[in-house]
């Protein structure tokens, strides 16, 4: 029997018992998480926070999972080294795996920031429990600042806002959400967000903290009761790079999630991926991406063979009330809609005949079809681009792909 | 008044028995009217008939026709008609016997006769087509006078009554015969008429028939067209004519016969059980001759020179039993008319719808 | 196990499924009650029509579904190779919208949660309201 | 036109309490009746070019629509009638001859409805069709005068050749370019899976379905369109037709607009000609020459395959088939006045030919009186409603039935009677592309094989009840016939008796 041991129980280790459980019903399953929760789903928190989801609806799969899937999970220790073929746990115990997944997930990245020290009720935003450490602080016009116009600094702030907070976020940077959205598409989200009560402060950073209050670099200065600092994330890969593994800005793995290391699989926001919309590695910190790459470790880890490919950046994502949803890459040559006074922008990039990008806000209705074309890498030339830019549908696609598609019917073109 | 025979169809069920020699040995006609009268409850009196065969050896060379006459009128025209036709070698009066339950009898003629030969020559027909016409002829044309028998070395003896009482009438203990067939009627709505009783004749071939066949018009309108006259509209005489026309004119064998007129159904056809040819020859027949397909429920003994057929339709929707004892074959519509006559029969069974019995003398 | 199939040869573009679906789906008894006073229920099967071609295009129920791999709450589920949405733990997120490569998953009128085929088996309708609506065939329920 | 001489024949009834504006008959309507405004968010209608096809009725999920008669009237008058006039007001307008479709539509005696069937009691039993075999395959083709032995004295069953059919019902004679494609595979497919025959009717036969050639009757009519060798190898038979009930005595003309390139291929003319059928086969002026094609088309297919000859019931059909049966010809096709058509001229239509049943009737007796019946198959067509026609028919002498129009129901023919506008809302009498796909022949044929098979059923059921286990010995049967209230010389022509007799 194979013993399994995932370290990390999010998107990726769940991914993972569950590619495991499809190839071997027998082996044992050990994860160890640091956390004390039952499988939780981490971007719900702001959800949390804001009060729409439950205590009982944060978690990613039933409570009935780790027992049905036949899971031993070590609540609240961390996994100190990794050595030979056992994990060492804090405290000095060893757990033995024949087959490890890493899957360690990032950490919150706390930049150098002056008279930070002095603040008391300074946070981050990455876990359950730090949601509800701010949820201890906050009341109605509680003062909050947020240092980061990134995916989780603003996706605090509208849970917060819903809350009734007085939040203002600074970013040094020019514009709103700069990984995900372009500038036209930033200042319309930006508008959005101003037009509900949120202060944005951008091009600033904070040059001193007093216990309450920031100075900025603008001359201004912001008081705060509690303080955010969502700047970004680092991934968490200690354990490999001390085992001898290799290492970049994230963990190392063949399209299998094997790292160089014997036996030992990596997965999730810990590991660098292949972004095959810009054919670069980089790291894509995604739920949808930790599951699945979790789920090709798992099956490969259970000795089926497995490979996680096309993998792209892809958000969905809404803030106060205002949808987008974005994937692939914006370099190449543009189509662009944009109905401002709606809060509508549509932007589709291609490249080398290809669709490589697109930015939807406002109306997402079907973006899938979009983001199957970056994936897949259809050929516009087997498309009806004119179809396809008026909104995605089945109907750009040649008859040979509808009848493949919908009407299970393989035919060639 | 109530319509007779040939002006209206007449359905009707009863009794029949018949048995046969197969060494060709005579025997007396007082045993076929004891084994049709154990099935008296089969009849109502309105008509018993019993064919001989084998019984007039010393004109065995000579058509033997019995005819009813209503009229001395209709014995002239007659007479004058068979002279035109035929060399009369011997006429008389059938001889009865007085029987206080057989009434309002016709007159009963018999007449042994030969065609004339330049008669024949000049009709262009062979012997038994011609003989076959002048009786149609006679049937159709002379009003009040009706051949009910017609074969060589054989004779039909029916009337109104019941056939016990018939067979005495007829003084069928006077003669002997090598087969012999026997009918009670039981017809429905009628008082029945002595020409519609059984068996129904023509040539050697004499049916008798219990039942009432659905395909009645069918097989009328088809057989019509082969210069067939079906003047009584009854069951029996349309079988017959199927008889002859398929036998004698068709020149197909009374086992052939009997796939037409109770043809296996399609499923059997299809069932693997026959060999390739003989289920193209079911197909075709099936086919070729469809409109003399037999439905609906009859059982029938037909008498044939130097021999017996009995055939059931193919549902076997009426009794037939047969039976065996050394040479004699036994054929009833009930057991009981066979064990009155032959206790000890050496085996007794009954025929499966559609498939026939046929017994010939040894001999032929 | 049966999926549903279309074939564009025999679609009418009657729209009709997408009125039998939403009726089945809206809650309503029957269709006209489903409609009544000027209501849209929103139907999780869309006809896409265009120069002479037209064809009703629902959930697929992939062997590898991409929305439930991406599925943040895990709303999605998987049964008996039918896919459906737990919408009490939908939060509305539409990363699966983002996923489904034919454009199958629908949001609700409220925009809150999403909403998707789940061959009818929810509703009480036995059949996929769709498939049984077709006048023409154009989509069945088969085994392939 | 500024005044209105006639008015729409139809009233659209919309119950706005059910209309939930889905819109399907406004997509379904071809003659473009129902619209939706969007601005007032209603559905409206316009009725001028409603033909009563029922579609919007039977696509619409709610029910809530209704076609109902124009209750506008004319001063009524029973000898102008509303109709009369409307036709003298529209050819006042155009000046042109009147044209109809499908068949004549008159108050002229239905002579199936005045013929009763017979049922066994206590004489003779009834028999249970779901206990005993039931049988109701036929043959047609000529049957040999004698039997003919081999030298070795067996049988020999050489036999012309002979169409089967596992029940007494053939699809009518309907060609493409009057039906669609897939009408056409539907009956095609149908007739393969019931072991009967349709019939290609003049517009020659689609490559795609040669593969049902073993279940087809190929046609060969006045305008010869699409016949060649391989469509007449391909065919079971070959139908030679001389004339058609709805129009006899005229040809056909399928207009250019419906010559696209499928039909234009199959009937081998240039696409947008005119198909026209003249009226006289000019190769046939007289039996003699009728004779001629028989063999001609005979010797075409190596004697392999029986003709099939076609004629329309006239006055004086018995003589004519008479004729025919003595042509060579193996199977006689009569068509009764109130055979379908796709387009006729009305006047024409409503008032040339006679009633199947009585050209039945005296057809198969004058054949008899000839000695001749066997010399040919009888099969007869025009308005054969349902399985008690059938039954009928067959025992007034026929082999067999061809259908039609209740082939057309069965594929959802409301029977508007508008064929010839081209723009069947059931796909079925249509070339356009759109409409034609209305018809899935999925759907079509099992319609077709379930009518078929449910009349078969009916056709055993009634014979059982008569005491008859197979379909021949019902034929001719016409013992089993009464009519009633029917004249004496009625019944003397259908040599039938009075019910009651």
């Amino acid at each position: 029997m194979t013993k399994y041991v995932i370290i990390g129980n999010s998107a990726a280790a769940i991914g993972a018992v569950q590619g495991i459980r499809e190839y071997d019903k027998e082996g044992g399953i050990t994860i160890i998480t640091d956390e004390p929760h039952h499988t939780y789903s981490r971007p719900l928190i702001s959800y949390w926070l804001e009060g729409k989801v439950a205590d009982d609806k944060m978690y990613y799969r039933g409570e009935d999972f780790y027992k049905e899937n036949n899971v031993d999970v070590l609540f609240s220790r961390r996994a100190e080294k990794i050595e030979k073929n056992s994990v060492v746990l804090d405290g000095g115990d060893r757990i033995a795996f024949d087959k490890l997944l890493v899957a360690t997930g990032s950490k919150p990245f706390i930049p150098p920031m002056k008279g930070l020290d002095k603040v008391k009720n300074s946070f981050t935003f990455m876990t359950w429990d730090s949601a509800k450490a701010i949820k201890k602080k906050v009341k109605k016009n509680t003062k909050v600042l947020i240092i980061g116009a990134g995916l989780i600094g603003l996706k605090a702030a509208e849970a917060l806002h819903h809350l009734n907070a007085d939040i203002t976020v600074v970013d040094l940077a020019d514009r709103i959400l700069p990984s995900i959205l372009d500038v036209r598409a930033g200042e319309i989200m930006q508008k959005h967000i101003e037009s509900k009560g949120t202060k944005i402060i951008l091009n600033t950073s904070v040059e001193e903290f007093s216990p309450n209050s920031a100075k900025l670099t603008n001359g201004d200065t912001v008081d705060f009761d509690i303080l955010i600092t969502a700047v970004g994330v680092r991934p968490n890969t200690e354990l490999i790079s001390e085992a001898g593994g290799k290492v970049e800005r994230g963990i190392i793995t063949d399209d299998t999630q094997l790292t160089t290391l014997k036996n030992i699989y990596a997965a999730g926001d810990c590991t660098v991926s292949h972004d095959c919309s810009t054919d670069t590695d980089r790291i894509l910190a995604l739920l949808p991406n930790a599951f699945m790459q979790g789920e090709v470790a798992g099956k490969n880890m259970a000795g089926a063979e497995a490979h996680y490919q096309n993998a792209i950046p892809m958000n969905a994502i809404g803030f106060y009330g205002l949808h987008i949803i974005t994937a692939g890459s914006y370099d190449g040559e543009e189509y662009v809609e944009e109905d401002a006074e709606n809060e509508r922008y549509k932007k589709l990039v291609f490249k080398d005949g290809l669709l490589k990008g697109y930015i939807l806000m406002g109306d997402v209705k079907r973006a899938g079809i979009y983001t199957s074309m970056i994936k897949e890498r259809i050929p516009l030339d087997n498309v009806d681009t004119d179809i396809m830019k008026d909104s995605p549908q089945m109907l750009m696609f040649g008859r040979a792909r509808r009848l493949e598609k919908l009407g299970g019917i393989a035919v060639k073109e | 008044m109530l319509e007779k025979e040939g002006q209206i169809r007449i359905p009707s069920g009863c009794a029949i028995s018949g048995f046969i020699s197969r060494d060709g040995k005579r025997i007396c006609g007082d045993r076929i009217v004891k084994s049709i009268s154990y099935m008296h409850d089969r009849s109502n009196g309105l008509g018993g008939g019993f064919a001989g065969y084998g019984i007039y050896p010393e004109y065995k060379e000579q058509y033997a026709f019995h005819i009813f006459y209503d009229s001395n009128d209709a014995r002239v025209e007659t007479e004058r008609f068979l002279d035109r036709h035929f060399d009369v070698v011997n006429l008389s009066r059938i001889p009865t016997r007085k029987h206080p339950n057989i009434t309002n009898e016709p007159l009963i003629w018999r007449y042994f006769l030969t065609p004339l030969p330049t008669k024949l020559a000049s009709s262009q027909l062979d012997e038994r087509e011609f003989v076959a016409q002048c009786v149609i002829n006679i049937n159709d044309r002379i009003h009040g006078s009706y051949v009910f028998s017609s074969g060589k070395n054989m004779g039909v003896f029916k009337a109104v009554g019941f056939p016990e009482d018939v067979g005495e009438f007829y003084r069928l203990d006077e003669y002997a015969g090598y087969a012999w067939t026997a009918h009670g009627r039981y017809p429905t709505n009628t008082p029945g008429w002595w020409g519609g009783a059984h068996p129904f004749a023509l040539l050697d071939y004499t049916i008798v028939h219990n039942g009432e066949i659905s395909s009645y018009d069918a097989n009328r309108r088809y057989i019509e067209m082969y210069g067939y006259k079906c003047n009584l509209l009854t069951d029996t005489e349309v079988i017959t004519y199927i008889f002859d026309f398929l036998n004698r004119k068709q020149k197909l064998s009374f086992e052939d016969i009997a796939k037409i007129i109770a043809a296996p159904f399609w499923t059997e056809i299809d069932s693997g059980k026959y060999s390739e040819s003989e289920k193209k020859k079911l197909k075709y027949f099936r086919n070729v001759f469809s409109s003399l397909l037999v439905t609906g429920p009859f059982s029938i003994i037909l008498g044939f020179d130097g021999g017996l057929m009995a055939l059931n339709d193919r549902l076997k929707l009426r009794s037939m039993v047969a039976a065996e004892k050394d040479d004699m074959v036994y054929l009833a519509s009930e057991e009981c008319a066979i064990r009155a006559i032959c206790p000890d029969a050496d085996k007794v069974w009954s025929p499966r719808g559609g498939e026939p019995i046929i017994v010939t003398l040894n001999d032929k | 196990m049966k999926k549903v199939y279309v074939n564009e040869d025999w679609c009418l573009a009657c729209h009709l499924c997408e009125y039998y679906c939403a009726a089945a789906n809206s809650g309503a008894p029957n269709m006209i009650k489903a409609f009544a006073g000027g209501k849209k229920p929103i139907p999780r099967i869309k006809v896409e029509e265009g120069s002479g071609i037209s064809f009703a295009v629902q959930c697929r129920h992939c062997d590898e579904p991409l929305c439930v791999k991406g599925c943040i709450t895990g709303a999605l589920s998987v049964k008996d190779g039918v896919i459906s949405c737990d919408e009490s733990r939908c939060v509305g997120c539409y990363t699966c919208v983002m996923s489904c490569p034919y454009g199958c998953i629908v949001i609700s009128e409220d925009s809150k949660v999403i909403q998707k085929c789940d061959l009818c088996v929810k509703n009480n309708n036995g059949d996929p309201a769709c498939v049984k609506g077709c006048p023409n065939k154009a989509i069945v329920l088969e085994e392939r | 036109m500024a005044l209105n001489y006639y008015q729409p024949l139809f009233e659209v009834i919309r119950d706005k309490e059910r209309c939930i504006k889905c819109q399907a008959c406004a997509r379904q309507c071809a003659n473009l009746v129902h619209s939706y405004d969007e601005e007032l968010d209603v559905m409206v209608s316009d009725p001028t070019e409603c033909v009563d096809c029922q579609r919007c009725v039977s696509i619409c999920p709610t029910r809530a629509l209704k076609i109902t008669d124009n209750p506008n009237t004319f001063r009524r008058n029973s000898n102008w009638s509303m109709q009369i006039m409307t036709e003298v007001y529209k050819q006042a307008d155009s000046g042109g001859v009147l044209l109809s479709a499908m068949g004549n539509p008159k108050e002229y005696p239905v002579y199936w409805d005045k013929i009763l069937l017979n049922a066994s009691q206590v004489t003779n039993p009834p028999i249970d069709p779901l206990r005993e075999p039931m049988e109701t395959k036929v043959f047609l083709g000529k049957k040999p005068r004698n039997v003919k032995f081999n030298k070795d004295g067996t049988v020999n069953t050489d036999i012309s050749p002979t169409l089967e059919l596992s029940t007494p019902i053939m699809f009518s004679a309907m060609s493409y370019g009057s039906i669609s494609k897939n009408a056409h595979e539907s009956l095609a497919r149908a007739a393969t899976e019931l072991g009967i025959y349709y019939n290609t009717g003049e517009g020659g036969l689609h490559r795609d379905f040669y593969k049902y050639g073993p279940n087809t009757i190929v046609q060969v009519a006045s305008g010869r369109f699409g016949v060649f060798k391989d469509y007449l190898e391909t065919g079971a038979a070959v139908e030679i037709k001389m004339g058609q009930g709805a129009k006899p005595g005229i040809g056909g003309h399928l207009p250019g607009a419906k010559i696209l390139e499928d039909i234009s291929k199959t009937r081998m003319i240039p696409m947008g000609a005119d198909a026209i059928s003249p009226a006289p086969h000019h190769d046939i002026y007289s039996i003699e020459d009728l004779r001629q094609l028989v063999y001609s088309l005979k010797e075409a297919t190596c004697y392999k395959k029986p003709i099939i000859v076609k004629i329309a019931a006239v006055h004086n059909v018995a003589a004519i088939a008479s004729g025919i049966a003595r042509s060579g010809a193996d199977i006689i096709a009569i068509d009764g006045y109130r055979g379908g058509t796709g387009a006729a001229p009305t006047r024409i239509r409503d008032n040339v030919g006679i009633p199947i049943e009585l050209a039945l009737a005296s057809v198969d007796q004058r054949l008899r009186d000839e000695g001749i019946r066997n010399e040919v198959s009888v099969v007869v067509a025009g308005s054969v409603r349902s399985s008690a026609d059938v039954v009928k028919a067959i025992a007034l002498g026929a082999d067999a039935v061809y259908i039609g129009t209740a082939a057309l129901l069965a594929l959802g023919c409301h029977l508007c009677r508008s064929c010839q506008t081209g723009k069947c809302n059931w796909g079925i009498a249509t070339q356009r592309p759109d409409l034609v796909k209305r018809l899935n022949p999925e759907i079509g044929y099992k319609r077709l094989v379930n009518l078929v098979h449910a009349w078969d059923h009916e056709i055993k059921e009634m014979m059982g009840g008569m005491g008859i286990n197979s379909i021949e010995a019902l034929r001719g049967n016409r013992l089993m016939l009464r009519g009633i209230g029917l004249t004496e010389k009625e019944l003397e022509v259908l040599g039938i008796q009075h019910a009651g007799q």
